[in-house]
């Protein structure tokens, strides 16, 4: 007794002094910064930079709180149903759309910045990409009218990273012209040997246009509308396409995609062009060669953006957060980091992201830098090279070339049918009931059945038989 | 005896367990065809081992055991003719009362109508019937009990096996039950053998008595030769209450005890031979006068013990005498008292001291009962093995174990009127026996010191 | 006053009692709550008319009692025999046996997991079904293995003798008493295997990366998925399948 | 025969139980990322363990861990103890029974249930999700579990022992220390210890209950490893350090528990 009594109150003594805890009950609301990100989102060491640079903006302290999510919804619920007080948090287009309509953001503030003498930054995002956000669908009967000429999208939230989807496959065991369409999930030479990135909406999206390719190429619809359009017919043409490729898939992964093809484990992950980049870099260091491939029916081109909800507390400090995030330096060592591709569409990024010994074979990124061409000096040789964004040296696994964004979609809300989509998704992954388990289980039910039966009906024919001994008895 | 009329003979068994500890002593036994058999003495005294080996529940070390003249020693407790009533009646939790009792014969394939007459009759028998439907966990222990019998009778054993069946029952649910198991008996005419540690219990049912002590038989015999006749004072001690004195047979029909001469029955002993005499209460004769009688004394206490009242009589030369009469006579009151000749039971001492083996260690010590003792300066060369003598009243009994020059533990304590005649047994395994004057319990652990001067050594 | 309160012992368990109010019954309630919530928050069955009408969840679910049906009957298929070994001394298995056997019970159940999943790794056996099944065993084994011993060991002796005696051959003594006795333990064994595996979900995401799903998948999907009603619904039928199991159990 | 049968049949078992662990506790020694493949010798994995953002992670994760452990085997030990007295001196009827009946209910219960029917509860009363929340849920599903082991000391109780103690002139706060805690101090202690165990282990209630990711305990924290990679290298050796751990516990308790129990 004596010992648990000191047990509890050292845990007490601990919690009351743990840094933890100070941190949530002794510092005030406005020092703290909770930031919500995506898993491996984010060069970590900018989180203190970002702490010291607020200082000196502000001249006021303020510790982040960085937390992490790997899946939208589950983030989504956190603050649309238990209220978490997150000040900024970074999630997918549609979710911004969703949230947008559901009222559940508040306008990032900028006023301060110019009483700081702070630089805004949030016009480095590419432009390309801030229409993307301005086309998410307008809907009358919202809260927000995305068509009323006074609400930007923009004002609501700044782009972060941006991606493709595609394959990513091991060139010791795919050829490239057997990953050149989404078809290769049917390839029976791949049997256990493909991963699907377990995200409904962006598999969707991309298999969509494999279903309806013809008319798409004839002009009969668009990209834009048959991915928006989750109609019954549209969700189980995807679904066959998938049950289809059944055999084939080894798995659907969270995050572990990456992992896996670097350990060889698998030879076929369709996933997105950050995962894919990431991995490809990891795998040439244990000397596992692998490429990143859009498939040519078409894919979707994504967005994060920071966005600030109305539950958050610390509003201003989440404006400078995501102002901070647009610097041109910050946004490349984000993505020398997490290998995506940052929305930041400058001059500066495009410098530091091409390199001609690095990628000999150029790409038309002019959709994202806009048309430019300048010269760069290198510091050491002291050469200059023209930088051109028509044909630009960049790693075309991040800055895809325009063709692919030609036949890229943009993802939109798809709330009301999500649990269309749920379903279809389970049906294709968690389906395992196969006639084999069903008999089993009939069997076993009916031999448990059996015992029991038998055993009451013994215990009753015994029971007669005594009675009916017992009347002999009585008759004797 | 005709060898067929033993259905039952253990020969020379002893049983040793791994620890080394012997709980059966060269134990033979003969019982006969539809006896009643009881194995009676105190617990820890191997009557309930020698019951298992009878079952077959445990082999024993040495010996071997017949069953109606067939060696059965190595047979497995299923394959043996022979039914256990245990002392926890161990009924099957998972069955009902009926088929607890049908469980036997289910196994010998008997067929269903014959297992009802059976087990319906087994069960009237113990007066069960009516509750064969019973979950047993659900019955009191005296029908749990009668289960148990009926379980074991069902099969018709040619012995049935009691393993102290009734302690666990209240006193007055015992005394019927006795009845009952005799009547029984009677009615079955199998042959019981019943373990006790309860003498009265062992006197009202039994054909025959078994008294065991010590991992030994001390005496076998019928309820009345044991009481009347007991071998030895342990015997007359554990049955019934009883006076035990020391004594001097002076000739034949003469006994000397309190220093008195007293008529007996018994001759045959050399002159001055030293015996025990017993004495139940109930046949001291007492008289109000003094004069008359052959001795007189004081009575020190008189409880009232129902139908007789039991009084302490103090004599002159301070023994005290336990004496049962149907007349009271108050503390104080000076009496006289007689005993008949043939109430006078005596029997012979084993010995009149301490006859101990002992080895010689040097001139001053010999070791014995598992230690060395110091003793007087003697000639013997070292190792070579003496016996000892030591006179009852010469040994100390202390406290604290280790405060004696040997350990050992009181195992039996006999008052002799006057003194306490004490059973010792000593680590080495060796038993002594003390005289003293000194109050000590069974299981006591003590000390023992003998002074140098009373150890003498005899070749 | 509050000593008067405190002398009779009775009321020292309401501390306690409000914490199971508050944590362990009305949990429960809100369980039930929500699951007869729409979107809406409106009153209303649709979570469960989901439920039977989505051919997947029911399947899932039955699939999940298939799986938890091998893995149980393996466990005791495995299980019996070991403690039966183990509690009978003339095996002359040593005591600490037993304890090694309990062991992996006390390291953290997804490290277990992962280390069957690396076991196939290294022997290059395709994660999936059988890999499932495998870990199922693996991690539930113990909890199967200890009930049963426990019963084996508390046996009373006499019980085995007394059947001796009764002319029971050492097969008879098993098959008419030492196992029905044993059965007691094997059912609470049975209760500890059985619900736990239909409502795992991270065992079978990581043994067989995410291609079989079973009933507690399915429920964490849909809470994550912010689908509390259906989510709860879901709950609330494993609920209901305890109930039933539980009665079994007692029927015994 | 049977012998020899039987220890073959454990010593496979035994093997088969073990495989696993032992596969992981030798390549915890090599730093290669795939398990299999053997890259030489070396104790990297040990000394990166807590080094680095991960590790400062699993520091974080490891110091959660044994604190809500801490925290909840403490009260529930009192708080059940307590219960298993008031559950022990009420008289047998319905209330009893509820309450014996609602303490087996998180017994019963498969973890995600109660898991989920916890983060319910909060989401209904709109309270944020955290270290408090977590450490509720773990009290609530430690403390039966105390009760259970106190109760069978208190049944072995003699009743009279309080009154007497009572009777001696001892105040029941008094009586309580003094002669009550001390008979059941084996059972609290035998309580405590699972409990904390069940703390550690557990996995589904802190995960549905820790709300925003700040909360990370041992369990969390390898999930979501687990998610990324598998086993990843960084937990192999955190496996065998907390295998180790265990043994060495289990071993202690057993010779400690043997030694009492020769003792009487």
């Amino acid at each position: 007794m004596k010992k648990i009594l000191l047990f509890s109150t050292i845990a007490l003594f601990v919690l009351s002094n743990t840094p933890l805890a100070t941190k949530t009950y002794a510092q005030s609301r406005d020092h703290i910064l909770k930031v919500y990100n995506w898993a491996d989102y984010l060069d970590l060491s900018l989180i203190d930079e970002f702490e010291t640079w607020y200082k000196e903006q502000t001249g006021e302290d303020v510790k982040v709180r960085y937390s992490t999510f790997d899946i939208n919804e589950n983030m989504l619920t956190q603050i649309e149903v238990g209220h978490e007080d997150y000040d900024v948090v970074c999630p997918s287009e549609y979710i911004i759309e969703r949230m947008l309509k559901r009222g559940l953001l508040q306008k990032i503030d900028t006023t301060d910045f110019a009483r700081t003498h702070t630089p805004n930054w949030l016009g480095n995002v590419a432009p390309f990409v801030a229409d993307k956000f301005q086309q998410m669908a307008p809907n009358d009967d919202d809260k927000f009218n995305l068509e009323n000429p006074s609400l930007r999208v923009s004002d609501y939230a700044v782009g972060y990273m941006s991606g493709t989807t595609g394959f990513l496959y091991n060139t010791d065991f795919v050829e490239p012209e057997e990953v050149e369409s989404w078809t290769a999930l049917w390839n029976e030479k791949f049997q256990q040997k493909i991963y699907v990135k377990d995200a409904f909406r962006d598999v969707y999206s991309v298999l969509i246009q494999l279903a309806r390719q013809d008319d798409i190429l004839s002009g009969k619809t668009t990209r834009d509308h048959e991915a928006s359009n989750l109609s019954d017919e549209n969700i189980q043409a995807v679904e066959d396409i998938l049950i289809k490729a059944r055999p084939q898939i080894a798995g659907w992964e969270a995050d572990f995609g990456k992992e896996r093809m670097t350990q060889g484990k698998a030879w076929i992950n369709l996933t997105w062009s950050g995962d894919a980049a990431w991995a490809i870099d990891e795998a040439a260091e244990v000397g596992c060669n692998l490429e990143y491939v859009v498939p040519k029916e078409g894919t979707n081109c994504w967005f994060d953006g920071w966005v600030i909800p109305i539950y958050a507390k610390n509003v201003k400090a989440a404006s400078y957060w995501i102002n901070f995030l647009c610097q041109s330096d910050v946004a490349i060592r984000n993505m020398d980091e997490t290998g995506y591709v940052s929305v930041i569409g400058t001059p500066e990024v495009l410098e530091g992201m091409s390199s001609e010994e690095d990628y000999e074979d150029t790409v038309d990124a002019s959709y994202f830098f806009g048309d430019i061409t300048f010269p760069s000096v290198d510091e050491e040789t002291g050469d200059t090279t023209w930088i051109d964004s028509k044909a630009a040296h960049l790693n075309h696994v991040l800055y895809p070339n325009i063709d692919v964004i030609e036949r890229s979609i943009l993802m939109h809300d798809t709330a009301d049918r999500n649990e269309a989509m749920l379903e279809m998704w389970s049906h294709v992954k968690g389906n395992n009931l196969n006639w084999k388990m069903l008999t089993f289980i009939l069997i076993v039910v009916a031999l448990i059945l059996l015992v029991l039966i038998d055993k009451k009906t013994r215990q009753w024919r015994k029971r007669r038989h005594r009675q009916a001994l017992k009347l002999k008895r009585k008759n004797l | 005896m005709d060898k067929s009329d033993y259905i039952i003979q253990v020969e020379h068994v002893t049983k040793r367990f791994d620890g080394g500890k012997v709980v059966l002593n060269d134990v033979s036994l003969n019982i006969k065809r539809g006896e009643f058999v009881t194995l009676l003495g105190p617990s820890g005294c191997g009557k309930t081992t020698l019951l298992r080996i009878i079952a077959g529940f445990t082999q024993p070390t040495e010996g071997k055991v017949l069953l109606s003249g067939k060696d059965i020693t190595t047979l497995p407790p299923y394959q043996r003719p022979v039914n256990t009533v245990f002392q926890r009646y161990a009924l099957f939790p998972h069955l009902n009362v009926y088929d607890n009792v049908a469980f036997g014969l289910k196994l010998q394939k008997v067929s269903e109508d014959e297992i009802d007459k059976r087990v319906m009759s087994a069960l009237r028998i113990v007066g069960m019937n009516e509750y064969e439907e019973r979950n047993v966990n659900a019955l009191s222990g005296g029908q749990q009990q009668r289960v148990a019998i009926a379980r074991a009778i069902v099969n018709r054993p040619q012995v049935l096996l009691l393993d102290e069946p009734l302690s666990a029952l209240d006193h007055k649910l015992r005394v019927d039950m006795q009845l009952e198991l005799k009547q029984m008996h009677r009615d079955l005419g199998i042959t019981f053998i019943f373990v006790t540690h309860d003498q009265e219990e062992a006197l009202s049912m039994s054909d025959t008595i078994v008294v065991m002590n010590d991992s030994v038989i001390q005496q076998i015999g019928t309820p009345t030769d044991i009481y009347n006749e007991p071998a030895n004072p342990f015997v007359a001690d554990f049955i019934g209450e009883s006076n035990i004195l020391n004594g001097i047979m002076k000739r034949d029909f003469v006994v000397n005890f309190m220093d008195k001469d007293f008529p007996c029955v018994d001759k045959g002993f050399e002159a001055d031979a030293p015996i025990d005499v017993v004495i139940r209460p109930e046949d001291v004769v007492m008289h109000k006068d003094p004069k008359d009688g052959q001795w007189t004394g004081r009575v020190t206490s008189c409880i009232f013990k129902g139908i007789h009242y039991e009084m302490l009589v103090q004599t002159p030369d301070g023994y005290e005498i336990q004496v049962q009469d149907y007349t009271a006579y108050p503390a104080g009151t000076e009496v006289g008292m007689s005993v008949a000749p043939e109430n006078l039971h005596v029997m012979p001492c084993q010995s009149l001291y301490n006859a101990i083996d002992a080895t010689v260690i040097d001139a001053t010590h010999v070791f014995m009962l598992g230690a060395a003792f110091e003793t007087k300066l003697h000639t013997l060369p070292k190792g070579t093995h003496v016996k000892v003598a030591v006179d009852f009243d010469k040994v100390d009994l202390l406290d604290d174990p280790a405060d004696g020059t040997a350990e050992g533990q009181i195992r039996n304590i006999l008052y002799k009127g006057n003194h306490y005649f004490i059973d010792v047994k000593c680590s080495n395994g060796a038993n002594i026996q003390v005289d003293t004057n000194d109050v000590w319990e069974d299981w006591d652990m003590i000390g023992i010191s003998i002074k140098p001067e009373d150890i003498r050594i005899i070749n | 006053m509050v000593s008067k309160i405190l002398a009779n012992r009775a009321n020292w368990v309401w501390p306690y009692a409000i914490v199971l109010l508050v944590f362990v019954v009305m949990p429960l309630v809100m369980i039930v709550y929500y699951s007869f919530q729409d979107a809406e928050g409106q009153w209303s069955l649709h979570n469960f008319h989901k439920f039977f009408l989505s051919t997947d969840s029911l399947n899932t679910l039955i699939y999940s009692i298939g799986i938890a049906m091998i893995t149980t009957i393996l466990c005791i298929l495995l299980g019996y025999p070991a403690a039966y070994f183990m509690s009978k001394k003339e095996y002359g298995l040593p005591k600490v046996m037993a304890a090694l056997f309990i062991l992996p019970m006390w390291i953290n159940v997804l490290l277990r997991t992962l280390a069957t999943v690396a076991l196939f790794d290294f022997a290059h056996l395709p994660l999936g079904e059988g890999a499932l099944i495998f870990g199922m065993v693996y991690n539930f084994l113990p909890f199967m293995v200890y009930p049963i011993y426990n019963t084996m060991l508390k046996m009373d002796g006499s019980l085995i003798e007394a059947a001796q005696d009764l002319g029971a051959s050492p097969r008879k003594v098993f098959t008419e008493v030492f196992f029905p006795l044993s059965m007691p333990g094997v059912y609470s064994g049975i209760v500890m295997v059985f619900m736990p595996t239909i409502s795992t979900f991270a065992l079978a995401e990581l043994l067989t990366m995410n291609n079989v799903k079973l009933f507690g998948t399915l429920i964490q999907e849909n809470i994550n998925a912010g689908l509390l009603g259906y989510g709860a619904a879901l709950s609330l039928i494993v609920l209901i399948l305890i109930g039933l199991t539980s009665f079994f159990d007692s029927e015994e | 025969m049977k012998k020899a049968f039987a220890n073959v049949y454990i010593w496979v078992l035994m093997l088969l139980l073990y495989a696993p662990i032992l596969l992981i506790l030798v390549f915890s020694f090599t730093e290669a990322k795939v398990l299999g493949s053997w890259t030489g010798f070396s104790a990297n994995l040990y000394k990166n363990l807590l080094s680095g953002e991960a590790g400062a992670a699993l520091n974080n994760a490891i110091y959660n861990t044994v604190l809500i452990a801490l925290v909840a085997a403490a009260v529930s030990t009192i708080l059940g103890t307590f219960a298993a007295i008031g559950i022990h001196n009420m008289r047998h009827g319905r209330v009893r029974s509820a309450i014996t009946f609602a303490n087996n209910i998180p017994m019963i219960n498969p973890d995600i249930i109660t898991g989920i029917s916890i983060f319910l509860l909060f989401v209904f009363l709109g309270i944020g999700r955290g270290l408090f929340c977590v450490i509720c849920a773990h009290i609530a599903f430690c403390t039966p579990y105390v009760v259970l082991n106190v109760m069978p000391q208190l049944m072995k109780m003699n009743p009279n022992i309080y009154e007497a103690a009572l009777d001696l002139g001892a105040t029941p706060m008094q009586a309580l220390r003094k002669v009550i805690i001390p008979e059941l101090k084996s059972g609290m202690v035998s309580g405590f210890i699972l409990a904390i165990t069940l703390s550690v282990d557990d996995f589904a209630v802190t995960l549905f209950t820790k709300g925003s990711g700040t909360v990370e305990t041992l369990s969390t924290y390898i999930y979501a490893d687990a998610r990324k990679g598998g086993l990843t290298p960084e937990l192999r050796p955190l496996f065998s350090i907390i295998f180790i751990v265990i043994l060495v516990l289990l071993v202690f308790y057993n010779l400690k528990t043997a030694k009492d129990t020769s003792k009487d």
